[in-house]
């Protein structure tokens, strides 16, 4: 059941946020609206401040300068405010970090239960459900190290939305993949688009942008430089440094 | 005598000595003995390798205390003239070259293969194999552990005492005793061992740390 | 290797085997070197034989090991006379008396073997008063065992025991520790001590007995004696059933 | 030499010598038990943000480490009491062989969860667990497997140790070994024998510890 | 000063071997002969055997079963001609092994000096010599770790070098190397085989092949499937598997 992108509510909200590493300027007033349902694909050389991006949105990372407002929560350095957003933002890591010691189905269901008190026979009615959406149900009682790579990171997704999150972060998510396990992650992620969730995805793979995204955002030494959709900004790159990255990112594909 | 003067402090540093000494002697034993247990452990020569394997098992499976008792009363039955310096010297011996050739023997095989086939291929010996090329390799990894070892046998030389030794535990019990301030005592003991161990374990520390700098390049 | 007297005297040096901590038989001192009653005798005795005298200080358990293993050649060592000992060393004449004695808080009121239920007493392991102690308290007490003189007296010092076994010189030292604490409670009994040699060996236990009777004949003896143990030497016993001080 | 082995003095203290190894086996478990306790909440201090308390975990772990066990147990046994803390011999074995040993552990285990990718941590935080829960249901197993091997085999030393409990009267193996010694006049034999005792305690710990293994850390990694 | 291969002798001989690893049979009665001065390149798919083959050369391996001549002297398991023969042969590694812990000079000098004897100075001048055969004599006293990839190789073909060996075995030599340290050390050997040195070379890369070898060889699941010289082999070769085998590499390349 495809959703409109809604508008008018901007889900995820940054407002001038800077970020320094030491003194390491990491990001330089970063500004960035991303409405309920929207697709962004964030891309940029290594380096160029992608990660730190999201991971300043659930505050893996704190910022020094700026705000950052998700679903109407401003995030500040309490803890009310961070557990807030983190229940409502799922992020999936190019290393997939599963926990090795719990099966598939105590990763999905350990959130839930411990975030959300929820009781396990629900909890676990949850996880299996979600497992079921990245269709990998039959993997539940396996553990981590007993699955493929393209597999875990299906698992990861469904960790995430069995927190029933309103957005949802990756950073490379394929990234870490080899070729053949690419496209079953990328699929799952294509669904979920078209499930209308939120997304925020770090991704060199320009298919899946073209294929979703509502938004490219091209990012280098820690600014935005360029942003639009996919049509027009693959077509027709306003810069230079954009131009110079596709040129190297589709001479590869 | 109800202070701690200079003769009480001098006593606990006569006892000090003795600290000092028995620990030098069972890491010098335990070291040459430990040197032989680790190669035969990683020798071709499987009864050996299984005989040392029970060795070091025995004398990491029995207290230090016991081992001591053991060779103090047992060397005597077997018809030798000893003293306590002998027995000593063998307990401290057997005890620190179980632990030792136990630790050289992780690092004799965590030197990669690919160094002793190298050796092979170049048609070195036994001996120079392992004198130059294994060797050298295998005692600077171990070096965090053995240092770790030593402070651990310097402690362990306070059980000494039960055979007749006056090293530093029994020298601050005895002034304990002469003074009535165990508080006093035993905190200057403690200090004492601390000021000798703890630089050794800061030493062990930061060689490990370098290590596994070199280890994560 | 056991050695003869034949043989000390040709070495030159006898090995004595002695107490090292408890003062004032037999101990070392703050700058290292044994003294004490029990060293005394023993120096006489060396200058007797005109060797060398070699000490080798043994914990309590130790001594009777040490003796019968060979380490050391004689043991003037504390030892208190008991059949029991007697049936793995040969006693000499007793030359020292002992009185075992139980030591408590002045505070508490111990007048009697019954008085001591229920109480912890510490005592040094495998001495005279390990036994007297465990002897008159049966289960009724708990007696604990500690390395030596040194920590039971610490442990009642301590509070770990309300009560300790001892000799005369318990109370000296308790003084010292906290005076007007501690007073002696109840005598046990009164044991004396002999010069311990292997059994079976004649040579050495008649040259100690002469030994002894020389130094009680022409006053050395007493002389050690008051500067040990504060008085004079008691009558000793000409015999003590079941324990004799010469080879038969 | 006229000295005959004799052991049949030793064997009919047998009873003895088997409540002590017992009480040894007691104290031993104990004492790994409120170490390992000492050791994974000394860890969490030690990552904790309060640099007081970071700073109390790392002295404790150095001073214990850095001094005999022997003069451990003998402050807490004759000094402590100076200060009004007085333990029975049984107590005081048990607390210094918690503290010897927890120290010991946190450094172990200080080790397996350095050894913790952090982006083990991070998923953790970004599914919403606490700090505390992330260390609890996150951290802890894995570090703990990792340091499996050296945390047992300093738990098999700790049980060693506890011999020397003797010195304060406590009642364990080697303190009915000396009484028996003392009324037998058999040390060899008597010390023998409890060497022996002593090795099959430790390799029955070996075999728990092996069995808690297969139990509570099978679970595949790559 | 190059030499024709002497036709009439075998220096190393390879008669019926068979070679276990437990209950895996990974050497199918191997027959090789090479002559003295003679070149071999083998290949062949991964876990074919190929390592295994020149491995039991000079005895890193024993073998179950057939014979094995080098220079006159009949491999048993006695270290009388386990010695004789690994004198005669020298090895290079995949991964270089160098001894860490020791100058490159002094990893040179230390096998004369060790099992023939020689005195230091002249181990040394020996290790020198070779040294600049490889042209890395100005690297004498730096440590292994302070030495790139193909130096590192180099060394460790002039540390073979310094024993004076008949013959050597490469195992791919080059594998371990970024692509741009290839080629000296390719060159190092290509020098080598034109002064006259016997040859075994475990290798994909077949322009040195093309250019060096007198026999090129392929093995397949423990066995020789198939050898020629080297243009017959690239042009024409008779077996489905070495053709498979051929069109893979060569598609790389
Ligand atoms: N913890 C840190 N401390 C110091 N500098 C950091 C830290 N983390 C990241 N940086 C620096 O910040 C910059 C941005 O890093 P970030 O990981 O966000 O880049 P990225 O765009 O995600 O790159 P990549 O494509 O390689 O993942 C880099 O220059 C990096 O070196
Ligand atoms: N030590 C060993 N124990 C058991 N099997 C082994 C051992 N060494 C090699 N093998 C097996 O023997 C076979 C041949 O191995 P070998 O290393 O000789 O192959 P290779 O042709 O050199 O392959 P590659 O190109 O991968 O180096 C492989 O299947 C390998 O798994
Ligand atoms: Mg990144
Ligand atoms: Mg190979």
């Amino acid at each position: 059941m495809p959703q409109t992108p809604n508008i008018d509510t901007p889900l995820i909200a940054m407002e001038g946020v800077e970020k320094w590493y030491g003194t390491f300027h990491a990001l330089k007033s970063i500004n960035l609206m991303v409405r309920k349902g929207e697709k962004i694909v964030l891309c940029g050389p290594s380096g160029s401040g992608k990660s730190t991006l999201i991971r300043c949105i659930n505050h893996l990372e704190p910022f020094e300068e700026g705000r950052i407002v998700v679903d109407g929560t401003a995030l500040d350095d309490s803890s009310r405010t961070i557990d807030a957003v983190r229940r409502e933002v799922g992020m999936v890591f190019q290393s997939f970090n599963l926990f090795p010691h719990m099966t598939v189905l105590e990763n999905c269901a350990l959130a839930p239960m411990r975030v959300r008190g929820t009781k396990k026979a629900e909890a676990e009615s949850i996880a299996r459900k979600y497992l079921e959406r990245v269709r990998i149900q039959d993997q539940a009682d396996k553990y981590p190290a007993q699955l493929s790579g393209g597999q875990q990171q299906r698992v990861a997704i469904a960790r995430a939305l069995c927190m029933e999150p309103k957005a949802m972060l990756f950073d490379e998510p394929t990234s870490a993949l080899d070729p053949e396990m690419v496209k079953e992650v990328l699929d799952t992620m294509i669904g979920l688009a078209r499930d209308g969730m939120t997304m925020i995805c770090v991704t060199h793979e320009m298919g899946f942008a073209r294929q979703v995204a509502d938004r490219v955002i091209f990012m280098a030494s820690g600014e935005i430089i360029e942003e639009g959709e996919p049509e027009v900004f693959f077509r027709n790159p306003a810069h230079a440094r954009t131009r110079a990255f596709l040129g190297e990112i589709l001479a590869h594909h | 005598m109800n202070i701690i003067g200079p003769n009480e402090i001098l006593f606990l540093l006569q006892g000090l000595k003795w600290t000092i000494l028995l620990s030098a002697i069972g890491f010098v034993g335990g070291g040459v003995f430990g040197l032989l247990v680790a190669l035969a452990r990683t020798s071709n020569w499987k009864s050996l390798r299984r005989t040392t394997a029970g060795y070091i098992s025995v004398f990491q499976g029995t207290p230090l205390l016991m081992q001591l008792f053991v060779v103090y009363y047992g060397i005597t039955l077997i018809g030798m003239e000893v003293d306590a310096w002998v027995a000593v010297t063998i307990a401290l011996t057997l005890h620190a070259s179980a632990y030792l050739g136990e630790i050289w023997r992780g690092a004799i095989q965590a030197v990669p293969k690919g160094q002793s086939e190298a050796a092979n291929a170049l048609g070195l010996h036994y001996v120079s194999r392992t004198k130059d090329i294994i060797l050298p390799q295998a005692l600077r990894l171990s070096l965090p552990a053995t240092v770790g070892f030593l402070v651990q046998l310097i402690k362990g030389t306070s059980l000494a005492a039960i055979v007749g030794f006056i090293e530093l535990a029994r020298a601050g019990q005895i002034v304990s005793n002469q003074t009535y301030k165990p508080l006093l005592v035993f905190g200057i003991v403690g200090a004492v061992y601390f000021v000798i161990c703890w630089p050794l374990s800061l030493y062990g520390a930061r060689l490990e740390n370098r290590l596994a700098a070199a280890a994560a390049r | 290797q056991a050695a003869t007297v034949d043989e000390v005297k040709a070495r030159g040096k006898i090995v004595v085997g002695i107490q090292g901590d408890n003062r004032p038989w037999g101990f070392v001192n703050s700058s290292g070197v044994q003294d004490g009653y029990d060293a005394d005798i023993a120096k006489l005795f060396g200058k007797d034989l005109g060797v060398e005298v070699e000490f080798a200080p043994l914990a309590v358990a130790n001594r009777i090991p040490a003796l019968v293993s060979g380490k050391v050649d004689i043991l003037f060592a504390t030892m208190a006379m008991t059949e029991e000992r007697a049936k793995s060393i040969q006693y000499s004449k007793p030359y020292a008396a002992n009185t075992i004695s139980l030591y408590g808080p002045k505070e508490k009121k111990i007048v009697a073997v019954a008085d001591l239920a229920g109480l912890e007493i510490g005592v040094p392991r495998s001495s005279s008063q390990d036994k007297a102690v465990t002897d008159a308290v049966a289960t009724t007490a708990t007696v604990r065992r500690f390395d030596d003189d040194a920590a039971a007296i610490q442990a009642m010092l301590s509070g770990q025991v309300q009560a300790v076994g001892g000799n005369q010189f318990y109370m000296q030292r308790l003084d010292e520790a906290k005076a007007d604490t501690y007073e002696r409670k109840i005598d046990f009994l009164t044991t004396f001590n002999g010069v311990g040699t292997r059994l079976g060996e004649k040579d050495w236990n008649e040259t100690v007995n002469k030994f002894l009777d020389k130094i009680m004949s022409d006053g050395e003896h007493a002389k050690v004696y008051e500067k040990w143990m504060g008085m004079k030497p008691p009558a000793f016993p000409e015999s003590i059933p079941n324990i004799p001080f010469t080879v038969k | 030499m006229d000295y005959k082995l004799d052991f049949s003095v030793v064997f009919d203290e047998m009873p003895d010598l088997l409540l002590g190894a017992l009480a040894t086996l007691g104290l031993a478990l104990a004492g790994m038990t409120l170490a390992l306790i000492i050791g994974i909440l000394g860890v969490a201090a030690r990552k904790s943000r309060f640099c007081v308390l970071r700073g109390l975990v790392i002295g404790f772990v150095e001073i214990v480490r850095n001094t005999p066990f022997l003069v451990q147990i003998f402050f807490i046994f004759f000094a402590l009491p100076m200060l009004g803390l007085r333990f029975n011999p049984t107590v005081t074995a048990i607390i210094a062989l918690a503290v010897n040993g927890g120290a010991y552990a946190i450094e172990i285990i200080r080790g397996g969860v350095d050894n913790i990718q952090k982006g083990q941590i991070e998923a953790g935080l970004a599914l919403g667990l606490h700090k505390a829960q992330v260390f609890r249901l996150i951290v802890l197993k894995p570090a703990l497997r990792s340091i499996y091997p050296s945390l047992t085999s300093q738990f098999i030393m700790l049980t060693l140790t506890s011999s020397v409990c003797t010195s304060i009267a406590a009642y364990e193996l080697t303190s009915v070994a000396q009484i028996i010694e003392s009324d037998t006049f058999r040390s060899f034999e008597v010390y023998f024998t409890i060497t022996i005792m002593y090795l099959i305690i430790s390799w029955m710990m070996m075999s728990m510890f092996a069995l808690i293994n297969r139990h509570y850390f099978s679970y595949p990694v790559r």
